[in-house]
């Protein structure tokens, strides 16, 4: 026992020093910490060759030029491209994330056919098959007109290219999504009778009166409009935002004129009624013996006469005549119209008045004014070759009037049997960004064959029968188009900057191999061994210049020279006011769905975007309301309080965001949240889509969604 | 460590005109993009949320229709510390050596290898500027792809932050010695923020290179460890000492009493000795 | 069962009420190894803590545990340097309370760093203008002297003394104790300070930020002297705990009243430094850094004007008014509240000095950051109190930590 | 720790600090083989031991 106990004792202390004098710790110690820097699991990225190749960015109308910095091949940065004539070296954050849209974990990794809500990957003949087999039914039980297409817009080849199949299938039933583009140009043709694309030379102005644009949220062409924005400081030129919110445009202007929501265009004509009245108006550009001018003048004087208007907008009399006088002084002004990030149509009525007040400015097509531009896309398209039943479709009426998809899905929802028996969807997504999404979900749920071109997994292509997975952007050429209120015209070439990551084909060629698995005149209206083939003649006329240097950039011509017709006789008729859906007893509130440049509408946002949104606008899985903190002291609502928010529409859980800058009784709620992606939820899963809890408004002059929100209430939960 | 801050050493700075910046958030991206910035499924907790550039949303706290607003971006502020001699907050604080002041530029390096991850630096910051990797970094799949070899992806239990995009001035540097030049032009080393910028508000270069924009706008003082001398100029906490090399213009005097802390009447008191002083 | 191992004439309750006892302690402190685990193997996301509040519970658990065993080098300092020698009948107890302290703070330390295998960085690589640094350094130093202290007393198990080898180590280590002492006490002063320094260097904080003399700020100098002060609360706090738990008296009235009134007088001169310290803050540290008093107390849920009221009022004035009174002292309940306030005093100074100073915004768009512990974080930080119980309880048993207890139990 | 690693500096930062702890450590080590030599010599002469 005690030998033990003695031994014991000094076989520990021994080890004790002898750990203490080994080298091994000390070897040990340093491997250990070591093997901590150089862990197997935090990746080490390879090094190489540095290289720059440009592209252009379409993940928004602006198409900026950007760079893509490639380390062997690797694409692993964008920037902006320097001296590129929309952004010159700029890039907004979504652009710098494209590189996450290539490595999008819910991207579309090969053809999938669904069956019993199950998805399966097939191969692209056995998908193409599929598609084309439906497609064939429909059209030989001469139902041809019953196959509509969507697409995001209608400029490009691949637009055209989707034009063409719906066309030759046999059907008149091709829709384009709304932006504000489409309102100004029905305004335009309203008042002038003239087809025409807008721009605003914003550059060259010294006054911008806006109403409601988001001029630094995303509206148009965004870095074009962020580097207006900074040039204000050093050029002098002023900025009024009339909104009823403290946007960061609103902050960032010059004055914040918070009109009442929905009361824009009456502004606008109080605005006129005094220019008029003042003869602050342009005359050589105004006829002012014209009797519609006559017509619209006793109109603005009248009925919208600055005391009348002070009530309607909540904005004083003397302010409304300040500004008028503010406009008037001004050298080159220009007024801007298009809500948010103009992602949506608007009232015609708010697009003509405020038409109108750049008509009295007299700054159409002038230096810093508004343009009227012919854009010619320079394509030669070859014949189209139509079958007998292509014939006897494309013959029928059109299911809607209006070249809007709200009104092809009201129609939808409204009939018994979908009219629309196969739906292709193109760059869109209107489950998700079309207003009343769910009431959407469910039309084209009704819609017995979808077929998807989408890259993603997104809120549409989920429904979808068949998805044919297309490039994302990075993976592809393509002809674009700035589509932006921007007095450019540019087409630009996109270029593949990374080989494609999956088993997916460029939209083009998708359409070329449907179009070939429906053989006879459907192929045979498709001449192209593949799209680059087509790319190449149909931009026949500018391909030289288009391959070589990436994009054409022409002088806009501009399409109107002198204002011939002035007709303002929309702005007479009381119906185009554009109400918010909703009884002001049961929703004392209005709730207003508003762009924030952090995050995208359509498509969903990159992680890195996402990343950046305020923990004000995003917490968790919550979406917030921006309220105004004292009508949140009447509902007795405070910071980050959950509330049930409730709409004609629809109703959402969210919490409350206090916010001075909003005005009392009104509620705003970030777009671009709510998307439904599981297979990413870096983006999907997180707060609730606005888009649900406002349903569409058809403006009574151009049948487009004029809603720029709607009543609601909220109650605590 | 010797303490010449002055003379021919370089001491890189930026300058943010925040009546231009519109809070659009590009510079957060694209110093996300260029520094292989990790991201988790929630960024919302904006306390554990890696940004080593944040825009902060700041208001004049006044009531409908007076509210304005302002966004502020704040990088790394490399500050030089007490005295400008390079003891900045969080330099001067670290057991292990792992963040340090170089003289040569006036950066405030961070070395993630050396980092143990005792988070004293991050105490020591008035600007959160510092952050922790609480977890390993983690990409889906395949989108390791776009990883940058220029900065090293970390491991979790080390502290980051903006480096000035330090990589960009080797890289200068080197282009600049194979060319065989002796100095690295102002657009030559650039910030991937200051690049992206769509607005133009963040200007970067040398503030001791009278030459360059950044000196020309703030007009730093020598004797007073550059401080501003443009009145429209400030820098965050300037009371605090910290000396940041990051400077901010604004012609609202709202904002900048924002950025710092002042007891009542001391900032009309500030303004008149500003005022007084560039006479 | 283990009588042999038991100090002769030594009372102590029965094996397996000792084991069971053990074992209840044993499952907390398993739960806490638990969490310990956690954090090293999953990392610190285990914790709540944020990039806000990068110092977080356990990190003040380590201040307050460091505080508190400042009874070991004070006792030691007043008993063999200054040759106080009644001392020696609560010495062993101080040293055992001032090792568990101290390798508590160390595993906290080693749990706390992201990269604990990279942990020694901190000497290899040494920032010597870091206050991190020097408390590392002299964390370490001081508790191999608390283990060189702690040594002899182990060699007194009546096993182990009789191995001469052992016996005459313990002699001989006794000799030398002085010198072993008067180290251990200078680097504890350095060490307790330089935990001080820790908040008081950092000049971007100004709720934290001291100026103060060379390179030290005034809360070095008061985390040293309020150690010193509040440490032997807590050696008393415990002697009375254990008294309790056994039944049994263990260390005479004298010696205890001897140490409540030296850390009585030395809370008083502490309290009087703190409160000096406090309004030359309010009035003139705080506002040139553009901060009013209140900025600090108001703006939030949780950090009222209270907590400097109950740090200095009830932790430090009530205390040492207690304790420097002969009537009030030798009331042994009015003793009993003294030594707990102070210990809650000190404590609380080193929440506040480490919790506080994350919580209060500096720039002026900023807000105030709180913070709530995570499980993970409780568990570990209970974890030491659990291992110091145990040791505790080992050494009473078995060690002849109170040599006066032979003579209170016939006296009985 | 030692003048081999690169931020060494011979400045007086290092001399105090560095100066100190390898002071202390000599002391503690001095000190504990005095005791533990000591130690041995008395347990070598046959001092101490079972005293009972």
């Amino acid at each position: 026992m005690k030998v033990d106990r003695r031994s014991f004792l000094g076989l520990g202390l021994g080890a004790a020093a002898g750990v203490a004098v080994t080298p091994a710790t000390w070897k040990l110690m340093d491997d250990s910490s070591i093997w901590t820097q150089n862990w197997p699991w935090t990746p080490v990225p390879p090094d190489g060759e540095v290289t720059f190749e440009d592209t252009v960015c379409t993940l928004c109308s602006g198409n900026c030029g950007i760079s893509v910095r490639k380390i062997n091949g690797r694409p692993v940065k964008i920037e902006g491209t320097t001296g590129h004539p929309v952004n010159d070296g700029g890039v907004c954050l979504h652009g710098i994330s494209a590189l996450q849209y290539l490595y999008d974990p819910s991207r579309v990794k090969s053809p999938m056919i669904k069956t019993d809500d199950t998805w399966k990957e097939v191969s692209w003949e056995k998908a193409l098959a599929h598609a084309a087999e439906a497609l064939g039914n429909i059209r030989k039980a001469d139902n041809a007109n019953a196959i509509a297409c969507i697409t995001d817009n209608d400029k490009g080849t691949v637009s055209g290219l989707f034009k063409r199949l719906t066309t030759v299938l046999g059907s008149n039933n091709y829709y384009t999504m709304d932006t504000m583009e489409k309102a100004w140009a029905t305004t335009i043709d309203a008042v002038n009778g003239v087809k025409a694309h807008v721009g605003f030379d914003l550059k060259n102005s010294d006054l911008i009166l806006s109403f409601g644009s988001g001029f630094i949220e995303g509206w148009g062409a965004p870095v074009y409009n962020f580097q207006v924005n900074a040039r204000r400081k050093t050029h002098g030129i002023k900025l009024i935002q009339v909104e009823p919110r403290l946007s960061n445009t609103a902050a960032a202007a010059d004055k914040w004129v918070p009109a009442k929501p929905g009361t824009e265009a009456d502004l606008a004509l109080a605005i006129c009624g005094v220019l008029i009245t003042k003869g602050l108006y342009n005359k050589k550009a105004i006829q002012a013996d014209d009797p519609s001018f006559k017509a619209f003048a006793k109109m603005a004087q009248e009925k919208y006469s600055p005391a009348r208007t002070a009530r309607t907008t909540g904005i004083d009399v003397a302010s409304i005549q300040n500004l008028a006088m503010a406009f008037a002084d001004a050298e080159k002004p220009v007024a801007i119209a298009g809500r948010g990030k103009g992602d949506s149509a608007g009232s015609t009525r708010e697009f003509a008045a405020v038409y109108a007040l750049n008509c009295l400015a007299g700054n159409i097509n002038a230096p810093g004014g508004f343009w009227l531009m012919d854009k010619d896309p320079a394509e030669v398209w070859p014949s189209i070759e139509m079958d007998a039943m292509a014939t006897q479709g494309f013959a029928r009426a059109k299911f809607v009037e209006t070249d809007t998809v709200d009104s092809l899905m009201a129609k939808v929802t409204a009939s018994a049997k979908s009219p629309v028996e196969a739906l292709l969807v193109y760059n869109a997504n209107p489950c998700y960004s079309l207003k009343n999404a769910k009431a959407v979900t469910e039309a084209v749920k009704k819609i017995p064959f979808v077929i998807s071109f989408s890259s993603y997994m997104d809120e549409t292509t989920q429904l979808a029968d068949v998805v044919l997975p297309s490039h994302m952007f990075l993976e592809r050429r393509e002809d674009v188009s700035l589509t932006g209120p921007v007095p450019l015209d540019i087409t630009a070439l996109t270029r593949p900057m990374v080989s494609p990551l999956f088993d997916t084909r460029h939209p083009g060629d998708s359409v070329l191999s449907l179009a070939a698995a429906m053989e006879g005149s459907v192929a045979a209206s498709f001449p192209w061994e593949s799209y680059d083939a087509c790319l190449e003649a149909v931009k026949a006329p500018v391909w030289k210049a288009l391959s070589e240097k990436g994009s054409v950039v022409k002088e806009p011509v501009s399409l109107v020279k002198k204002i011939e017709r002035m007709d303002f006789s929309l702005l007479l008729n009381d119906t185009a006011v554009v109400a918010a859906e909703g009884d002001e007893a049961t929703y004392p509130l209005v709730l207003m769905p508003v762009d924030n440049i952090r995050l995208t509408g359509e498509i969903a946002a990159s992680p890195f975007a996402v990343k950046t949104v305020s923990d004000k606008v995003l917490k968790g899985t919550d979406s917030f309301i921006e309220i105004n903190p004292e009508t949140a002291d009447q509902l007795r609502l405070s910071q980050g309080d959950e509330v049930t928010l409730t709409t004609p529409v629809g109703s959402a859980i969210v919490k409350v965001n206090l916010f001075d800058g909003i005005m009392p009784g009104v509620l705003a709620m970030a777009h671009g949240l709510g998307h439904t992606m599981a297979e990413n939820p870096y983006v999907g899963g997180k707060g609730v889509n606005v888009n649900a809890l406002v349903g569409p408004v058809m403006d009574a002059i151009s049948g487009l969604d004029a809603a720029w929100g709607i009543r609601a209430k909220i109650s605590r939960v | 460590m010797t303490q010449q801050n002055h003379g021919n050493a370089h001491k890189f700075g930026m300058v943010i005109d925040l009546d231009k910046c519109t809070g659009c958030g590009s510079c957060m991206v694209a110093c996300m993009s260029e520094n292989n910035v990790p991201f988790k499924e929630d960024e919302s907790n904006k306390k554990d949320s890696i940004t080593w550039m944040r825009v902060y949303k700041l208001t004049n706290g006044k009531s409908f229709p007076d509210t304005d607003v302002c966004y502020l971006p704040r990088p790394c502020m490399h500050c030089g510390g007490k005295g400008d001699h390079g003891h900045s907050p969080c330099v001067s604080v670290c057991p292990a050596t792992a963040t340090d002041y170089d003289y040569g530029t006036g950066i405030v390096s961070q070395i993630y290898t050396r980092c143990f991850g005792c988070r004293y630096c991050m105490g020591a910051c008035p600007y959160h500027a510092r952050f922790f990797n609480w977890w390993d970094p983690k990409w889906p799949e395949g989108m390791e792809e776009y990883l940058s070899p220029d900065v090293s992806p970390r491991m979790r239990g080390v502290v980051e932050k903006c480096s000035f995009c330090f990589h960009r001035y080797q890289a200068a540097k080197d282009k600049a010695y194979l060319e065989e030049r002796d100095t690295v032009a102002e657009e030559e080393y650039q910030t991937a923020c200051t690049q992206a910028c769509p607005s133009g508000a963040i200007t970067f270069g040398d503030l001791n290179n009278p030459d360059h924009a950044v000196h020309q706008l703030v007009n730093p003082d020598p004797h007073h460890c550059g401080r501003p001398r443009n009145p429209k100029a400030f820098r965050l906490l300037e009371r605090l000492e910290t000396n940041p090399k990051v400077y901010y213009i604004s012609e609202r005097e709202w904002v900048r009493k924002a950025g710092d802390n002042y007891l009542d009447g001391e900032w009309e008191k500030a303004k008149m000795k500003k005022t007084k002083g560039h006479e | 069962m283990d009588s042999a191992l038991i100090p002769k004439g030594a009372n102590r309750c029965p094996f397996p009420v000792f084991a069971t006892g053990i074992a209840v302690v044993g499952v907390v402190l398993l739960w806490g190894v638990y969490a310990m685990g956690l954090c090293w193997i999953k990392g610190l996301n285990q914790t709540n803590m944020n990039d806000y509040y990068g110092f977080a519970l356990w990190i003040w658990a380590d201040l307050a545990v460091i505080a508190i065993g400042g009874g070991a080098f004070f006792t030691g300092l007043l008993k063999y340097v200054l040759g106080i020698d009644e001392l020696k009948n609560i010495i062993n107890l101080a040293v055992v309370i001032g090792f568990i302290c101290y390798s508590s703070a160390l595993l906290i330390l080693a749990i706390d760093i992201g990269q604990p295998l990279r942990g020694w960085f901190i000497f290899w690589h040494a920032n010597v203008h870091s206050m991190l640094t020097e408390v590392a350094f002299c964390l370490s130093l001081y508790f191999s002297v608390l283990t060189i202290e702690f040594i002899p007393l182990i060699l007194e198990n009546r096993q182990v003394d009789k191995v001469p080898f052992f016996h005459n180590l313990s002699h001989n280590m006794h000799t030398a104790m002085a010198v072993f002492a008067a180290t251990g006490a200078f680097l504890s002063c350095f060490h307790q300070g330089s935990l001080g320094g820790v908040a008081g260097v950092l000049y971007g904080r100004p709720f934290a930020f001291r100026e103060g003399l060379l390179i030290w700020p005034w809360t070095f100098f008061l985390f040293t002297w309020s150690a010193a002060a509040y440490g032997p609360c807590f050696t008393l706090l415990v002697a009375k705990m254990v008294e309790g738990i056994t039944r049994k008296k263990l260390i005479k009235d004298n010696v205890i009243h001897l140490l409540a009134k030296i850390s009585g007088w030395m809370i008083t001169t502490y309290i009087v430094a703190k409160i000096i310290d406090t309004i030359y803050w309010i009035a003139v540290t705080a506002p040139s850094l553009g901060f009013s008093v209140m900025d600090f107390y108001t703006d939030n849920a949780f950090y009222g004007i209270w907590i400097l009221f109950a740090e200095i009022v009830l932790g430090g004035i009530v205390p040492a008014v207690i304790l420097i009174t002969k009537k009030y002292r030798e009331n042994s309940k009015m003793l009993l509240l003294a030594i707990i306030l102070g210990v809650l005093g000190v404590c609380l100074n080193r929440w506040v000095m480490v919790l506080q100073v994350m919580a209060v915004p500096v720039m002026s768009f900023d807000t105030w950051a709180l913070y709530i512990p995570s499980w993970q974080e409780v568990a570990t930080t209970i974890l030491p109190v659990a291992y110091g119980i145990i040791l505790l309880a080992l050494a009473y048993r078995y060690l002849p930590m109170f040599p006066q207890e032979k003579e209170l139990s016939t006296e009985k | 720790m030692l003048p081999n690693c690169f931020e060494w500096a011979w400045d007086a930062g290092h001399f105090l600090f560095f100066g100190g702890m390898w002071y202390t450590i000599i002391i503690l080590s001095l000190g504990m083989t005095w005791c533990i030599f000591k130690t041995i010599m008395d347990t070598v002469s046959g001092k101490g031991g079972d005293h009972h």
